[in-house]
């Protein structure tokens, strides 16, 4: 296992790069594992990462139907950030932030965590209070945040449409400096490297297609390669939680819905932020390579296609040129989408279920991917201890028993809402 | 673009619409005041691979709810009824 | 390179006056932006991606990599245009792009050196940096990155442009122009179907265009176009891509309408975006040529062979003189042999060792060098090739034996053909193997309404694709429901015999060992070589998606378009399967870049969304109303008088109601006709509280739950007669309230005998409130309105202004006040009305600023309570609610959580100091520290001009039993730390005595 | 005696606009006298008849036709729901079986003609308006710049746009917007100031 680094590098250079050695083994699978991960995207591998990190527990496969980060740690629009408001929400992702902070380092692989900040636009008054309160709220919890009237975020975003022309005039900004990037299939990959390197089995190819059972108590795994058998099973499949529970006889608070992710082709460095439009579900970056990478609403209906419609490709592209009108003659170049694993009120689950030895982790809505380190390392707790960290106490299933719903947008059980 | 085939309008754009909800779940009665009725029926889904079956509303229409079978693998759309008459229809097709 | 003096499909009666990097080109009418440079000489175009290479035209087509310049400047300036495609136009300016200082002089050049450390996913290994809980190191590189990454230069300049959507339906839809597509729309249009048929080039005729003029195949396109044009089913779009297939059998395509001259003309559009719905189509989008694998292969001079023949039928450049044709296929013998015809020299090094006969003749009676089992290993040369290092290859492209250089300036190959199936692909998934022309095409699956002809299901032979064409759009016509019959396909022409076959599935010519003789690229715009595949394969990056997303290998602008098969050939060797088995990534939308500009249409600026307005809105402008966004309304925000700013304008306003009289336009409340024998029954289930007994003539103020017992809305219901109720809601949840009620009614209480129908655009709303309103309102209506008359929440009708007018006695303000119901064509006649006999009374007109500030010193809830998540306790209704009765969200609203005492309820805040506190900031206890969050927070504030101090309301914990009490009020983001007494949110006139007066 | 005023009042400016040439387009608006909803449940079409019969209408049309009987026409906009212009006060109809709705002020007519008429409607909204799919007597509903309205096909090339009164200026403005290629000409404004006689 090489140690990545400068020179690392340079040595394989002059070797011509023919000596580099596997990122990850491709083993065989044990016959019993005392944890096997169902799915292989940034949660199952963060989480098989912090269970041998933190943990000790380090006889654990993560089994992938396909291959490791190709479901949605692969398709989205790879921000980072920690603005929420709702109690049960805030700290847990701002635990996440602060791994990501430190991410790369740790996993000795560069995940590209780039800090360049995220404004959220406001345009009414009374979008500015929400602000002011959300803004207050992460203050008061030790997380950056910041409230900009539009004379400042026209001094720092002059690209924006600040005319009369524009529908939805700019009254102000929330801003969080520690917010940015992370380049996401990175973040799959060396999560897989620092949890292979731990002595954990990853599996790719390989689907779940049903469990074990000892009594009522879950005992493994059935994959189309045959029987795998685990003390505890824990599911990481964002979007086909609902399959995979129904397997177990579960029913969960769970939409899927398709969320599309467009990127333009790649100019010169135009935008050096993360800027969320308030008017309408928009949001977009700069990637690295020069892309413009712009995110939109959901497409409204339950879909497990990975594949968008148009509609939402016009208002996602209407709402770029509303927001800053330069963009017209810039091209698109690609757009694709993934299954989000929506939940009812907009908020996720770590948790045991009330299925002995399955533990679940999903409903990420589209909050996934900022989540990925805190999901694994909280799930990871969950999984070790039998009991939930206080930073995902919350994240259970019978919240909507109690109504502790966590709903930071306020619009109610409407998973496509979120 | 999925294209529904209302009743009332005839094929349309999905635009013209707006999504409802699962249908499969129905509403317990008013007086029911069993608690885990209403949570099922308000948060628990099953969230099928396949054919579903759910609500649209075709509000850019003639503003009637319908109930529509839509296979959420291949976007590809089954029968289309208005809301109204769609438990008769179910009985029909089930004869 | 030269443009010959005759022949070509170009207009040299029309020349152009056109600049590339401030160098004029030969151009004319006819020509693109790549012919044009071929002609001028303009070898060196372009810089790649990562390493800064030189890169030259490689191809003639839309997979061009290499050939990507600014086009146009000022407003129109655009980014990443492919030469290639770019009409030729008289005045057009481009520019090269992503080279500094100068395009043959670039200093990013250096990483060309450095390569072997930009080796695969290097970023992933480095810059990670040494500091812990650190990113800085890391974001000090990547500003370097990007600058050097990106590349053409985009514009912070608005488009001047105009843009337009079109929907379209049609029976059938053929996509592509050439000898396929045309016999396709043919036979569909012989049928009687209506046909769409789309050419992303100019001109029809496809790989025709290639062909030499006054071959066989222009008379046979001529005849095609001629019998297409006379039938009126037919309609063809020429410069139209169509860039993506969806769901519903739905198309979107964008017509370049103006892109192929300086500036549209006025009112007239740049693109149009077209959404096409068929019935069935047919994707004849023919094969793009495939690259072979090389050292230098990216060097300008190295060209695929049938685009410099294509260059040379239809431009009339020879776009070299010393030419080395390298190939594994046939097709490029007819390159070679035009080449040769037209002067110039050609070596032709086939790698397979025995060319069938007719190839060998074609290529000798021309006179062209032929060397079976031969390959280019590398091209020399820097910003021009200058030679070709040939060498005898085995069957798998391994040197055996010795290499000898020949001079060279131009190298043009062929890898055999991939066809185009993107559309395909997009809808239905993976396309399948076909092993004869070693490519992916559609599985042929009859009942895909979308299918494939020509050489894009890799047909071998001209018979072929005019049959496949033929026949697909004949059943395609036959399916759509057609009436007629296609009648027999047309005749073929003499061209060349060999089309796309005879392949020999080797691409990359390498040392015995195995080695590449420098840098061999897969993937030329983003500078994916060999040497990286074979290392992604090292490090366990194995899958095609790995591979793509590891090394970035066909995420450029050309979206794998030509590296894609040499790629997998690759990786099937390293994985030692074959190339099916190793599989295939899936194509994207769009199959070409599109503007933004295009899809988005006319919906920009001002129109982004539509806007609502109140009947009354204009006279609102005209009196200097300062307006205000409310959802998609635009309402009076309050009414300078002079310079007012909006604190002294609202405080000014609200003081005023409560002296004298105000009246402010309410139109844009929500209004729902409930009407119905089952009406009240209705009400009794969606509001919290009873409807039975609210008699004729009466109103009622109430409450609506979520299903999870949430509160949705309130408002007030009038009942104006046996069945016929009038509801009003807030402004912000009309449109939810109204879809709630129908899907209540038409799915779960079909019983009702109710409808609800939106009344909001039916009345203009006007509120007049204050001491003085009565005796107003009695002045202008003449009506009595005494106490006794119309007490509260009583209405009545009256004349105003000789209109017939609804007079709802109620108060949102706390003073006496109405709410004035008025037909909308008469909403501005009645405000004037009012207004002009309100002289006498003082009366003025309030915005929605004062208006919140009368409300809060009521106590009344609005949008900042009513946020979703507060419950009919947290905002002190419970009283509403009706135990007898089961309503919406009756049952969900005991939950536990819901019930918790401890629960924030509202409560009133007296802020102490003279600056008020701010809509959002913190509540905490006096001692507590002001961390986490918090006891509650502040939703509205206002200065309360009755009570002559800053007042709130605010959510609390415990509030009802915290009254009295001092908290800290905590605006972090706002800096600023006020305390407040917590008191009853009626601050004003809690009895309500001036209401009920 | 007052006079209703078209949400258009001020916006509506006569005069030729877009590009050079032919006129493409006409656009203007026209007077809705007496509009009102009539709907019911089981049995509507029993309720609705001596209604229909007493304005000489047969049985209030189709979905898609519309159905005219002199200055009066009525559009079946649901399976219980008829919307019918240049009605009488229809109040007194009202019964168990059946309820009557005034819409008079909450609809603008949008008159539209000329050869490129189709053309623009077909930028506009998502449904087919050729000749073929769209021919005079034939109404839909959909949607235009996000608001759903009515049109009705009134002759080969001419076509009544009902708009909700509040939306009225977004949608005209989308339609000039959008019928600037065709060049178009903005009739001379007779009916923005709708006379009628005052509702009692």
């Amino acid at each position: 296992m090489t140690k990545y680094s400068a020179f690392s590098l340079v040595r394989h250079a002059l070797s011509g790069n023919r000596n580099w050695t596997r990122a990850w083994r491709d083993p065989e699978s044990k016959p019993a594992y005392d944890v096997v991960i169902v799915g292989g995207g940034g949660h199952g591998l963060a989480t098989a990462y912090y269970l041998a990190k933190e943990h000790g527990i380090t006889n654990v496969a993560v089994v992938e139907k396909g291959w490791l980060g190709g479901g949605n740690t692969g398709r989205n629009t790879t921000i980072v950030r920690s603005n929420y408001m709702m109690p049960g929400n805030t700290m847990f992702y701002e635990r996440s932030m602060q791994l990501w902070e430190d991410l790369s380092q740790d996993l000795n692989y560069n995940v590209m965590i780039s800090q360049r900040g995220q404004y959220n636009l406001c345009h009414s008054p009374g979008q500015m209070d929400a602000a002011r309160r959300r803004g207050n709220v992460m203050r008061a919890n030790g997380i950056d945040a910041e409230l900009f009237d539009r004379a400042e975020v026209k001094r720092r975003l002059p690209y924006l449409d600040y005319s009369d022309k524009a529908r939805f005039p700019i009254h102000g900004a929330i801003y969080q400096s520690r917010a940015g990037t992370a380049r996401h299939d990175a973040v799959a990959w060396g999560f897989a490297r620092g949890a292979d390197r731990r002595g954990v089995d990853i599996l790719q190819q390989r689907e779940v297609t049903g469990y074990l059972w000892d009594g009522g108590r879950i005992a493994g795994v059935q994959t189309s390669q045959g029987e795998i058998r685990a003390k505890k099973v824990a599911l990481c499949v964002a979007g086909h939680s609902g399959h995979l529970a129904q397997m177990a006889g579960l029913r969960l608070p769970i939409e899927t819905h398709c969320l599309q992710a467009f990127v333009t082709e790649p100019y010169k460095p135009l935008v050096d932020t993360v800027i969320s439009f308030g008017a309408a579900h928009f949001y977009l970056s700069q990637s690295d390579k020069g892309g413009l990478v712009l995110g939109g609403d959901l497409d409204m209906y339950n879909s497990y296609a990975q594949k968008g419609g148009l509609p939402i490709v016009e208002h996602t592209l209407a709402s770029a040129k509303a927001l800053m009108p330069c963009m017209s003659r810039l091209k698109l170049l690609r757009h694709w989408a993934g299954v989000m694993d929506m939940s009812m009120d907009g908020s996720p689950f770590i948790t045991k279920t009330p299925v002995e030895g399955l533990y679940l982790n999903g409903g990420w809505n589209y909050g996934g991917f900022k989540a990925t380190p805190a999901s694994g390392w909280c799930f990871a707790y969950t999984i070790a201890r039998d009991a939930p960290h206080k930073d995902n106490a919350e994240f259970t299933l019978e919240r909507f028993n109690r109504g502790y719903q966590i709903d930071e947008k306020g619009v109610g059980p409407q998973p496509n809402a979120h | 673009m999925i294209r529904i085939d209302c009743p009332v309008c005839g094929l349309r754009d999905e635009t013209e619409f707006t999504y409802g909800a699962d249908a499969s779940v129905t509403r317990p009665a008013m007086e029911d005041t069993g608690m885990q009725h209403w949570v099922d029926y308000v948060f628990n889904r099953d969230n099928p691979r396949g054919w579903h079956r759910e609500y649209w509303h075709h509000v850019q229409g003639c503003r009637q709810w319908l109930v529509l079978e839509r296979n959420t693998l291949t976007h590809q759309i089954g029968t289309c009824h208005l809301a109204r008459d769609a438990d008769l229809a179910v009985k029909e097709a089930a004869k | 390179m030269k443009r010959l003096p005759s022949g070509g499909r170009i207009d040299r009666s029309a020349p152009l006056n056109i600049r590339f990097d401030g160098r004029t080109l030969p151009a004319f009418r006819g020509d693109t932006l790549s012919s044009a440079m071929l002609a001028g000489g303009v070898s060196l175009v372009g810089r790649s991606f990562k390493y800064h290479r030189p890169r030259g035209i490689y191809s003639a087509g839309v997979e061009e990599p290499g050939a990507m310049v600014h086009l146009r400047d000022g407003p129109r300036h655009e980014p990443n245009v492919r030469a290639t495609v770019a009409e030729a136009f008289d005045g057009l300016v481009a520019t090269s792009q992503n080279a500094w200082p100068s395009l043959s002089f670039d200093i990013g050049a250096v990483n060309n050196w450095l390569g072997p450390f930009f080796s695969a996913g290097f970023y992933y290994k480095t810059f990670i940096g040494p500091f812990r809980r650190s990113t800085w190191f890391w974001m000090m590189c990547e500003t370097f990155i990007r600058k050097a990454a990106g590349m053409g230069r985009a514009s912070y300049m608005e488009d001047p442009d105009q843009y337009e959507k079109r929907n379209a339906f049609c029976d059938v839809l053929v996509i592509g122009g050439g000898v396929a597509g045309l016999s396709a729309a043919l036979a569909a249009g012989r049928a009687g179907a209506q046909v769409l048929l789309v050419e992303q080039d100019f001109e029809l005729g496809g790989a025709v265009l290639s062909d030499p003029v006054g071959s066989a195949g222009d008379d046979w396109v001529a005849r095609a176009r001629a019998e297409l044009q006379a039938l009126d089913t037919v309609r063809i779009l020429t410069r139209t891509t169509a860039f993506g297939a969806y769901d519903g059998d739905t198309y979107g395509l964008v017509e370049r309408v103006s892109d192929h001259v300086k500036v549209p003309v006025a009112h007239q559009l740049r693109q149009r975006y077209w959404l096409v719905r068929a019935k069935r189509a047919v994707m004849a989008t023919g094969a793009i040529e495939r690259p072979l694998v090389f050292g230098g292969n990216d060097t300008p001079g190295v060209m695929l062979a049938e685009s410099v023949r294509s260059y040379l039928n239809r431009f009339a450049v020879l776009a070299g003189q010393t030419i080395v044709v390298a190939t594994n296929n046939n097709s490029a013998y007819a390159a070679a042999a035009d080449l040769a015809g037209a002067g110039a020299d050609v070596t032709l090094a086939d790698m397979r060792t025995t060319p069938p006969v007719e190839a060998r003749t074609l290529a000798e009676t021309a006179g062209v060098r032929l060397l079976p089992g031969h390959g280019v290993i590398e091209a020399r040369g820097g910003k021009r090739v200058t030679g070709a290092r040939l060498v005898p290859v085995d069957g798998t492209g391994r040197a055996q034996g010795a290499t000898q250089t020949v001079k060279a300036d131009m190298i043009a190959v062929s890898g055999g053909w991939t066809p185009v199936v993107h559309l395909w692909s997009q809808r239905y998934g993976k396309p399948v193997f076909h092993g004869e022309g070693a490519c992916f095409i559609p599985d042929g699956q009859d009942s895909h309404p979308l299918q494939g002809a020509g050489t894009a299901m890799a047909a071998a032979s001209l018979s072929e694709v005019i049959a496949q064409g033929f026949d697909r759009g004949a059943e395609a016509a036959q399916a759509a429901g057609a009436p007629g019959d296609a009648g027999k396909a047309p005749d073929g022409f003499a061209c060349r015999p060999f089309w796309q076959n005879g392949l020999h599935p080797a691409w990359a010519v390498l040392t015995a060992q195995g080695k590449t003789l420098g840098k061999a690229f897969v993937d030329f715009q983003h500078d994916v070589k060999i040497s990286d595949i074979d290392q992604a394969h090292l490090e366990g990056y194995v899958s095609v998606e790995h591979l793509k997303r590891y090394t970035t290998l066909g995420m450029a602008t050309d979206q794998g378009k030509l590296s894609n098969v040499n790629a997998l050939s690759r990786m099937a060797e390293l994985r030692g399967k074959a190339i099916p088995d190793v599989g295939t990534t899936t194509f994207r939308p769009p199959f070409t870049p599109i503007s933004i500009g295009s899809l988005v249409g006319h919906e920009h600026g001002r129109h982004f969304r539509p806007t609502r307005l109140s009947p009354i809105h204009q006279w609102h402008v005209e009196h200097g109303a300062r307006m205000t966004e409310a959802g998609a309304w635009m309402r009076p925000w309050y009414y300078p008088q002079y310079a007012e700013d909006l604190c002294t304008a609202y405080i000014r306003e609200a003081a005023h109601v409560r002296a004298h009289v105000g009246m402010v336009d309410v139109s844009t409340l929500g209004k729902i006709a409930v009407q119905g024998p089952d009406a009240a029954e209705f009400l009794n289930r969606i509001y919290v509280n009873g409807w039975k007994t609210l008699a004729v003539g009466r109103l009622r103020y109430g409450v609506m739950l979520r299903e999870d017992g949430f509160v949705l809305d309130d408002g007030a219901t009038a009942r104006l007669g046996a069945q016929d109720y009038f509801m009003s809601t807030t402004t912000a949840n009309a449109a939810k309230v109204l879809a709630f009620a129908e899907h209540l009614l038409q799915t779960a209480w079909k019983d009702l005998r109710v409808h609800v129908t939106t009344v909001t655009d039916q009345w203009a709303a006007i509120a007049v409130a204050g001491p003085k309103a009565r005796a107003l309102l009695a002045k202008v209506s003449g009506a009595d309105l005494g106490p006794g008359a119309l007490p509260n929440n009583h209405l009545t009708h009256a004349m105003i202004g000789g209109v017939q007018v609804r007079i709802h006695r109620m108060s949102y303000s706390g003073e006496l006040a109405y709410e004035i119901y008025v037909p909308a064509g008469y909403g501005r006649h009645v405000w004037q009305a009012l207004h002009d006999a309100g002289g006498a009374f003082d009366l003025r007109p309030y915005g929605t600023e004062a208006m919140g500030a009368l409300r809060i010193e009521k106590g009344h809830v609005a949008g900042p309570e009513l946020d979703g998540r507060t419950t009919l306790k947290d905002l002190g209704l419970e009283g509403f609610a009706s135990s007898k009765k089961p309503f919406v969200g009756s049952v969900l609203q005991q939950r536990p959580v819901l019930e918790d005492p401890q629960r924030p309820t509202l409560v009133g805040l007296e802020i102490e100091g003279d600056t008020g506190a701010k809509p959002g900031a913190l509540l905490y206890a006096a001692k507590a520290d002001a961390k986490g969050h918090g006891d509650g927070w502040v939703s509205s504030t206002t200065y309360s001009p009755a009570l002559g101090r800053y007042i709130a309301m605010g959510l609390l914990k415990n509030g009802r039993t915290r009254k009295g009490d001092v908290v800290r009020v905590e605006d972090f983001v706002g800096g600023q730390s006020l305390t407040a007494r917590v008191v009853s949110h009626h601050f004003f006139d809690p009895e309500g005595e001036r209401k009920n007066g | 005696m007052a006079e209703a005023l078209s949400p258009l009042h001020h916006t509506i400016t006569p005069g030729r606009y877009g590009v050079a040439g032919d006129v493409g387009i006409t656009l203007g608006t026209r007077q809705i006298a007496g509009l009102w909803q009539i709907a019911g449940w089981q049995g509507f079409d029993r309720a609705a008849a001596p209604v229909l019969a007493a304005m000489g209408l047969h049985d209030g049309g189709s979905y898609r036709r519309a159905e005219q009987a002199g200055a009066v026409t009525a559009w079946r906009i649901a399976p219980d729901k008829i919307l019918i212009e240049g009605a009488p006060d229809l109040s007194a109809h009202s019964s168990d079986d059946l309820v009557t709705l005034d819409l008079g002020h909450a609809r603008t007519a949008i008159t539209l003609g000329g050869a490129a008429a189709r053309d623009l409607l077909m930028q506009l909204c998502a449904v087919d308006c050729s000749a073929a799919a769209f021919a005079p007597g034939a109404f839909i509903q959909t949607g235009i710049h996000h608001v759903g309205v009515l049109i009705h096909c009134t002759g080969p090339d001419s076509f009544d746009i009902l708009v909700p009164g509040t939306w009225a200026e977004t949608i005209w403005e989308a339609l000039h917007h959008n019928a600037l290629p065709h060049g178009y000409e903005v009739s001379a404004d007779n009916n923005s100031r709708i006379s009628r006689t005052n509702p009692t």
